[in-house]
């Protein structure tokens, strides 16, 4: 295990330095003293482990292709943005966009998220993307999502308190999301719907929220004990007849 | 639909059966059912209604028999009320969609390239003889470290390498998926065999073409489509594309139709699924996200690739080219209004952003003002139809463009406008195997090493008239532009005299 | 006064130059007679010299030579010299009637020192600031124009042939080791006093027989670096490219030249790695200081004189040498005019500067 | 031997190489002619076929022991031992069709011409050059070129 | 090398051209029983119905001897074999010693002992002689009877109709040419030659043949029916030309000459190919390609003659035959078919085990040698079994990799 100082290192000489430890076979690191510096982990490929103490900057993981990165601490604006595989595992809150167009992988955070969380994710192949968020989500939460999967626990909710912001999912062409709880109609996008889980889902739920409850020391049970909706696009074309062909 | 449609055929096809020898080719290729065989009478008719006049049947008869005419005007001609009006109104009537065009701007806005007028040597300096002497149009693309030490090889870590080209001209950002395979090998090809780019678009590149992959500017879009460390490390420059000079400030749709397996893997989306690319980049509200994007993309490929940032000619455009420049972008790519697309709302092509002349020489002019035009390279795009255009473009202070609607037209496209159906009868704007197979990629090719050989030729030509044997002479050298019929303002912002005018 | 079109032309400019590297000084008579024989070259609207060496009990003073249309314009430039500089000494520039010569301007010249306090103000280096004010002189004082501005060194032109004008400014008089003229045929721009060559800044002076097609690209990226173009000549910005590349972009010399006169990217590409990667930098960073199109240069500066062909060599230079003379001119005969005997006469290749400096004992002797 | 291979992933089914194919073997050479005079429509001696979207142009292979040589009851049909083409002796063809029944292409089919049987099979235009069907394709989904064996 | 050739028909004259391939100067030697170069056996017919002229008749133009350096002895005939010596007698008494020697004798009609059957009173049909004699008698309004309904009956009948003679077919199976005619195909040309005044007995044989009144011939049938008649044809097949070899140690006899894989007899440096070879069909095709294969051999080649099914494609009156294989099986086969009556269309496939094993295609005969090709190669059809009869199969009904395959060759 190798630790770095991070405090007063710029982006690109704290990037560089965890690229080379990794390219010399350095498995897992930990970074220390993390305070803004952006791009950690971008564009990386391989396997791996940062452990990352402090708050790292806006695009932590963007690009990413494999590593499993841990912070302790809260995530700026885009982490995990265009992220093609890998795990980040976050102690805190994020903010906005989290997760933009991921097309693989999974993050898992703890607190609440921001605005425009997990818009733009997409499956392929194999790869489907998973965005856990244990509290609660912004505005435009799944917008224009084409695959993968949301899920969002609202642990910790005050009274009265929505779980999600408006314009959940619009313009969603693809994958689904899960939310603990109920949403009211009208924070709906126009092309989504409400559905009950499967067995198959309820299933998949077990899975994923075991995970979420493993990394942060919580029970599944409980947080499985509240009945999940699901919300999916009526179809794959949602702008199909808008135009005058 | 209405049972009565009351838009009239637009064009009508005459068949001359004293030629016609009844061999179907017509009918064979027809990409949207405007030519019929009736196998029981062996009769060969049409239905104009469905012909949108892309030639196709015409180019491929054997015997030319086959003429297609517009039809006269459906209703009195009305300079203001115009056929477009009417035929618009009508369809959308009947559909009530938004309306949807393809190709670039057909509007009879003003044509600065056509009010400038090039110089030439007499008597008091040579012309040069590009036959005889050497001419260079070689432009490097990226961000020049000055001033130059005798150290070796870059100077920083974080400054990305230069980029050549043979000839300052690339092709436009076509996206795979938007134009068949065989188009966007076309394109790749060519752009290897004459050593300029090809710019892979926001469809990701194919992962046969990675061959071509040093020759690619590899587009980073707001959909994200493709977009993987793989894909940023093979091409040569990696472009964001903020916007597109048909459709300043609008997203895309490619509709899931078009979304076949190979497009599907290449997008890295699933099959028949819309790709939808969003008006913005949700991670770019603001030019300091731009350059949050610009430096993600240089620290995820270790700063070896220059990064480019494309953005519409609009009305600002200057002021936003120096803020991309202040981003850390090495390339600042404009393209005007007359820019290609494979489907735009007619609306918004027709009626938003400026000529890419202006924009050109707005920006060229401000970022010497503010003593960074030598950070960046300047490329423009949006209409190029020829080498003149090139070297005025260049004149006017870009140092290199793009040509997409040329290119198509090079490939066949016959510029029907019909592009956002996915019935190209020529095999470029379709994903449809019947049509894609129409256009072969090793004569695509060499049609587009040929337009570049000739034009790049041409350029050489004006050059050596100019008597200037190097393009980088060139380069914002207004002094070899006259405008006829324009302005004092339009002259002061392109920053050319008026022909008659003396140095 | 003659204008361009009014006739045939029938050649074009004439250069002439020469240094001696063991720093000793002569007269102007000989450069006058290297320049007037090449008078078939020149029309009368032009003749110009540069000499170095010439001020040497104001050598540590930049000179300004000075020409004023009017005297407003010289209470005017008075003005700005005097809150800008400490003057060690003024006078008329001395002249002796001439009958070719008319319509002389008033010539002036002062020797200064910038002001500290003034320096500091506009946050600049001291060059820096001479050739911002110089050029605010050019630009904004109507009717005054900087003829030179460097150290120990002065420039002398106007409208005339060129043995004319040294003879109006009694050249025969000065004494200097390096010598540079031009006879001026000009067809874009009217003869006036102030376009003749050489042109000046600091102490580079240039003297151009040619036309670069260049110009509109040359001079909008010297625009960029704050240089104030006025005079609408190729001299003018061949002046200000030798001065950023030189003086702010540190290059040497020989590079520079070779930004001027670039070598072709076929050469440039046989070239060993670490050559190309460095020639290749130069014409990426500076291709638009590529002079295209025809001219032959030469550029005077303190210690040297350096001439410079275009890359395609498409104006005529000869360069010579005896002991330790370097000649250089358009025309051999020109340089024969003055020392029959050479002792080496070549022709140098496009883009290939010839260059002489001052030996080092010549350096330091006149320096100190 | 020079062969025509077709390219199928370039054919476009245009048949244009029927018709050029046509033309070369009329008597006019001239296709308005071809086809309306000497009504040769469908005498193609190549054969688009087509499972749309893919088409490809099949004509003889000119096989290095051809069973149609070989099947033929007249000695009509011959391979040229010098240029390896297979052709058919027309005078002397009767027109028993053993060469359709031999050609493990399909690339021989009956036909008449002036009342004479005619097996329509591709002879590269013997005398032609660059056979009609390759220089007349639009796409090269046509091209005449050696191949290797097995390659 | 020395090489003489024991007949000058199809086989012989590929076996030239086999030779040659490898060997272009040994001397090579054809001995001809026959007056005449080389010539297309089956032409017999359109010689006599004039669609053929003398001319046309060689199979290969006279040049072809002397380009190919062949020593041709015409009328002569092989009598003796001395395998030891490696020496062939003539009938004049001549030797000819031979380091390779090829059996390409042929066959010869077989006529069985009927009562009142003399050589001159019957033709057969299968020699340029044998219709240079028939043609004296084949003239308008006279009477024929055609004994065996096989290819060789047909086309013998062929030209006599066309010449204007009416014609009965005496067959003894219970369809014409049953072998390759399945019932409903036989039904059909049958329907057809009547239509056009063909007289047909089936299940019926000659038993005895009577000079009758007018120089006619009075035929009894098994069944009891008499035929009068001025022409008798007998064409109920083939025997094989073994004589040389009869006896011969270490030379098997099998109706036709036993070969190995590589045509050779067993004898040093003796090849046998055509319708001397057992178990060969009696057809033009196979004899051409064992007639070069041999020649191959005989020159030094290495190849293996893989037999090839027996095909046949046959015009009678227009109508237009192609047979392939099993093309009469019936029961234990899968049969697709498909008929058109009206057109007088016939197309059956036979298929075993999924594999094609014989077709018939009567009157739509495009693209039959694709079937041929499947039939041959053993392939699988399953995955296109529908496509096989529909109006457009061609190359690219098969699957990819086979029509890539075809269309690489």
């Amino acid at each position: 295990m190798e630790v770095v100082n991070a405090r007063g290192l710029s982006y690109q000489a704290l990037n560089e330095t965890v690229r080379s430890l990794l390219d010399n076979g350095h498995r897992e690191l930990v970074l220390k003293g993390v305070n803004g510096q952006r791009y950690i982990g971008a564009g990386v490929q391989g396997q791996g482990r940062l452990e990352i103490f402090g708050v790292p900057g806006n695009n932590l993981a963007a690009l990413m292709d494999g590593l499993e990165i841990e912070v302790f601490g809260n995530v700026q604006d885009g982490v995990g943005n265009t992220m093609n595989d890998g795990t980040v595992i976050i102690h805190g809150h994020a903010t906005d966009i989290a997760g933009y167009s991921m097309r693989g992988g999974r993050i898992f955070i703890r607190g609440n998220v921001g605005y425009r969380v997990g818009i733009h994710m997409k499956a392929f192949r194999n790869k489907n993307p998973l965005i856990v968020i244990g509290g609660k989500a912004g505005d435009f939460f799944g917008e224009y999502m084409a695959g993968g999967t949301l899920v969002l626990l609202g642990l910790d909710l005050q009274p009265g308190e929505a779980i999600v912001g408006n314009f959940v999912a619009t313009g969603m062409h693809g994958g689904e999301i899960f939310i603990r709880g109920q949403v009211d109609p009208y924070r709906l996008g126009k092309e989504v719907k409400a559905i009950k889980p499967t067995a198959a889902d309820q299933q998949r739920l077990q899975d994923i929220v075991g995970d979420f409850a493993r990394y942060f020391d919580l029970e599944a049970e409980k947080i499985l004990a509240r009945p999940f909706i699901k919300l999916i696009p009526y179809n794959k074309r949602p702008y199909g007849t808008m135009y005058a062909y | 639909m209405p049972t009565l449609s009351l838009m009239p055929p637009e064009f009508s096809v005459l068949r001359d059966e004293n030629k016609c020898i009844k061999c179907l080719a017509c009918a064979r290729q027809c990409g949207f059912d405007a030519q019929k065989y009736d196998a029981e009478d062996d009769r060969l008719y049409t239905i104009d209604a469905n012909c949108v006049n892309c030639q196709r049947c015409v180019s491929i008869c054997p015997v030319g028999a086959l003429t297609i005419y517009k039809n006269p005007p459906p209703m009195r001609p009305n300079a203001y009320w115009s056929e477009g009006h009417l035929r618009n109104i009508i369809k959308q009537a009947e559909t009530g969609g938004v309306l949807l065009t393809g190709m670039g701007n057909d509007q009879p806005f003003p044509s600065y390239f056509d009010r400038l007028l090039l110089n030439a040597s007499q008597v008091t300096n040579p012309s040069i003889d590009p036959l005889r002497e050497p001419m260079e149009l070689r432009t490097y693309l990226g961000s020049r470290t000055e001033p130059v030490t005798l150290q070796e090889g870059q100077d920083e870590k974080t400054r990305t390498p230069l980029v050549p080209l043979e000839t300052p001209i690339m092709f436009s950002a076509m996206s795979y998926g938007s134009i068949s395979h065989e188009a966007f090998e076309s394109l790749a090809r060519a752009a290897k065999e004459f050593g300029t780019m090809f710019n892979t678009g926001e469809g990701g590149l194919p992962e046969d073409l990675y061959q071509y992959a040093d020759h690619a500017v590899v587009q980073v879009a707001s959909g994200r489509f493709g977009v993987h460390t793989g894909y940023l490390n093979a091409g040569r420059i990696i472009e964001i594309k903020i916007g597109q000079g048909a459709k300043p400030g609008i997203g895309g749709h490619l509709p899931g139709e078009k979304i076949n397996a190979a497009v599907s893997a290449t997008r890295m989306i699933p099959e028949g699924t819309d790709a939808l690319s969003p008006a913005p980049h949700h991670d770019i509200y603001s030019i300091e996200d731009l350059k949050q994007l610009v430096f993600t993309l240089k620290e995820a490929t270790r700063y070896q690739k220059p990064v480019s940032v494309k953005v519409s000619a609009v009305h600002n455009v200057a002021a936003i080219a120096s803020g991309i420049a202040r981003a850390g972008a090495d390339i600042i790519t404009v393209d005007g209004f007359r820019g290609g697309t494979g489907a735009a709302p007619t609306m918004i092509r027709d009626h938003v952003g400026i000529p890419i002349e202006l924009a050109i020489a707005a920006v060229d002019q401000r970022l010497r003002e503010e003593g960074i035009r030598n950070q960046v390279s300047l490329v423009a795009a949006g209409g190029f139809r020829s080498s003149a255009d090139v070297v005025k473009a260049i004149a006017l202070g870009a140092d290199a463009v793009y040509i997409g609607t040329a290119a198509l037209i090079a490939l066949g496209c016959h510029l029907c406008q019909k592009c956002y159906t996915g019935k190209c009868s020529w095999g470029i704007a379709t994903q449809d195997p019947y049509k894609t197979r129409r256009l072969n990629p090793e004569i695509g090719a060499e049609r587009l090493y040929n337009l570049l050989r000739g034009w790049s030729h041409e350029i050489k030509e004006m050059l050596g008239g100019m008597g200037i044997n190097s393009i980088e002479s060139l380069r914002g050298n207004r002094l070899h532009l006259r405008g006829v019929g324009l302005n004092e303002v339009e002259l002061k912002l392109l920053g050319v005299k008026h022909a008659g005018e003396a140095i | 006064m003659l204008r361009e079109g009014d006739y045939r032309i029938p050649s074009g400019c004439a250069i002439s130059g020469f240094i001696n590297k063991d720093g000793s000084r002569i007269d102007g008579s000989s450069i006058i007679q290297s320049i007037a024989l090449m008078q078939e070259r020149s029309n009368g609207l032009g003749g110009g010299f540069a000499a170095y060496g010439i001020y040497p009990e104001y050598k540590d003073y930049y000179a300004l030579h000075l020409l004023f249309e009017d005297k407003i314009s010289r209470n005017q430039v008075e003005e700005l010299i005097k809150d800008n500089f400490y003057i060690e000494a003024e006078d008329r520039i001395p002249t002796r009637h001439v009958r070719a010569i008319s319509k002389a301007p008033l010539l002036w010249r002062y020797f200064v020192t910038p002001r500290v306090s003034k320096i500091h103000e506009s946050q600049e280096t001291e060059e820096n600031f001479m050739t911002q004010l110089v050029m605010r002189i050019n630009a904004q004082v109507n009717g005054a124009y900087v003829v030179s501005s460097g150290k120990n060194m002065g420039a002398f032109k106007g409208v005339g042939y060129p043995e004319d004008i040294g003879e109006f400014f009694r050249l025969d008089e000065y004494q200097a080791y390096s010598w540079i003229a031009h006879g001026r045929f000009p067809t874009n721009t009217p003869g006036w006093w102030g376009g003749a060559h050489p042109f000046t800044l600091l102490d580079w002076s240039v003297v151009h027989n040619g036309e670069v097609s260049s110009y509109g690209a040359n001079r909008r990226f010297l625009e960029m670096y704050d240089y104030k173009i006025t005079l609408q000549t190729d001299t003018e910005v061949i002046a200000y490219a030798v001065d950023l590349l030189v003086r702010r972009h540190k290059l040497p010399l020989e590079l520079a030249a070779r930004v001027l006169a670039a070598p072709f990217w076929q050469e440039i590409d046989r070239l060993p790695a670490r050559e190309r990667d460095l020639y290749t930098r130069l014409r990426v960073v500076y291709g638009s200081l590529l002079l295209n199109g025809p001219f032959s240069i030469i550029v005077g500066f303190s210690g040297g004189i350096m001439a410079l062909n275009d890359r395609l060599k498409l104006r005529p230079l000869v360069a010579a040498s005896k002991g330790n003379t370097l000649y250089v001119a358009s025309e051999e005969a020109a340089i024969r005019e003055i020392c029959p005997e050479v002792e080496e006469v070549w022709y140098p290749r496009g883009g290939e500067p010839v260059i002489g400096r001052l030996e080092e004992e010549a350096q330091c002797r006149l320096s100190a | 031997m020079k062969k025509v291979y077709a390219r199928p992933a370039y054919c476009m089914n245009c048949h244009l190489c029927e018709v050029n194919c046509i033309v070369a073997h009329s008597r006019s050479h001239d296709v308005f002619r071809a086809y309306k005079r000497e009504n040769l429509r469908g005498t193609g001696r190549v054969i688009v076929e087509e499972k749309l979207p893919l088409s490809v142009a099949v004509q003889c292979r000119h096989c290095t022991d051809p069973a149609c040589v070989a099947g033929c009851i007249s000695g009509a049909m011959v391979k040229d031992p010098a240029t390896g083409i297979v052709y058919c002796q027309e005078d002397k063809c009767v027109g028993c069709w053993t060469c359709v029944a031999s050609c493990p292409f399909g690339a021989i089919r009956p036909g008449e011409k002036n009342g004479r049987p005619l097996p329509l099979k591709c002879d590269l235009c013997r005398e032609e050059g660059e056979p009609a069907c390759v220089a007349g394709c639009p796409n090269r989904a046509l091209v005449f070129e050696e191949r290797r064996a097995g390659a | 090398m020395n090489y003489v050739l024991i007949g000058n028909s199809v086989a012989a004259v590929n076996a030239v051209a086999g030779i040659r391939e490898y060997d272009r100067e040994g001397d090579i030697t054809i001995v001809s029983a026959e007056n005449y170069y080389a010539y297309g056996r089956p032409l017999i017919s359109y010689w006599l119905e004039q669609r053929v002229h003398e001319k046309d008749l060689p199979y290969r133009p006279e040049t072809f001897f002397a380009q190919n350096k062949v020593r041709v002895l015409l009328g002569r005939r092989a009598v003796r074999l001395d395998p030891e010596a490696r020496q062939v007698f003539l009938d004049d008494g001549e030797s000819l010693p031979y380091d390779r020697l090829l059996l390409a004798t042929g066959g010869r009609p077989l006529v069985p002992p009927i009562n009142g059957l003399t050589p001159e009173n019957h033709y057969t049909f299968m020699t340029y002689d044998d219709v240079r004699r028939l043609e004296k008698a084949a003239s308008p309004g006279r009477e024929a009877v055609i004994l065996g309904a096989g290819p060789t009956g047909l086309k013998a009948m062929e030209s006599l109709v066309r010449r204007g003679v009416k014609v009965t077919l005496v067959e003894l199976a219970d369809r014409i040419w049953a072998p390759a005619l399945d019932p409903g195909a036989a039904d059909l040309v049958t329907g057809f030659l009547q239509d056009r005044g063909v007289n047909i007995y089936l299940n019926d044989t000659l038993e005895g043949v009577r000079q009758g009144d007018n120089g006619r011939l009075d035929l009894e049938l098994k069944s009891g029916r008499r035929l009068a008649a001025d022409i008798l044809v007998v064409a109920i097949g083939v025997r094989p030309n073994v004589e040389l070899l009869q006896d011969l140690p270490g030379v098997t006899i099998n109706r036709g000459v036993a070969v190995g894989p590589d045509l050779s007899t067993g004898l040093p440096g003796v090849y046998a190919a055509g319708d001397v070879v057992a178990g060969n069909p009696p057809l033009l095709p196979h004899a051409a390609i064992q007639g070069k294969i041999a020649g191959r051999n005989m020159a030094g080649g290495r190849e293996t003659y893989k037999p090839v099914l027996p095909y046949n494609a046959l015009g009678i009156l227009g109508l237009h035959i192609i047979s392939i294989g099993l093309s009469a099986a019936g029961e234990g086969y899968e049969i697709l078919r498909e008929a058109d009556p009206a057109a007088r269309v016939y197309r059956m496939l036979v298929l075993q085990d999924n594999r094609l094993v014989g077709g018939l295609l009567i009157n739509r005969i495009d693209r039959a040698g694709i079937y041929r090709y499947l039939i041959e190669e053993g392939i699988e059809v399953t995955s296109f079994k529908d496509r096989l009869l529909q109006p457009d199969f061609g190359l690219l009904s098969l699957p990819d990799n086979l029509w890539q395959q075809q269309l690489a060759k």
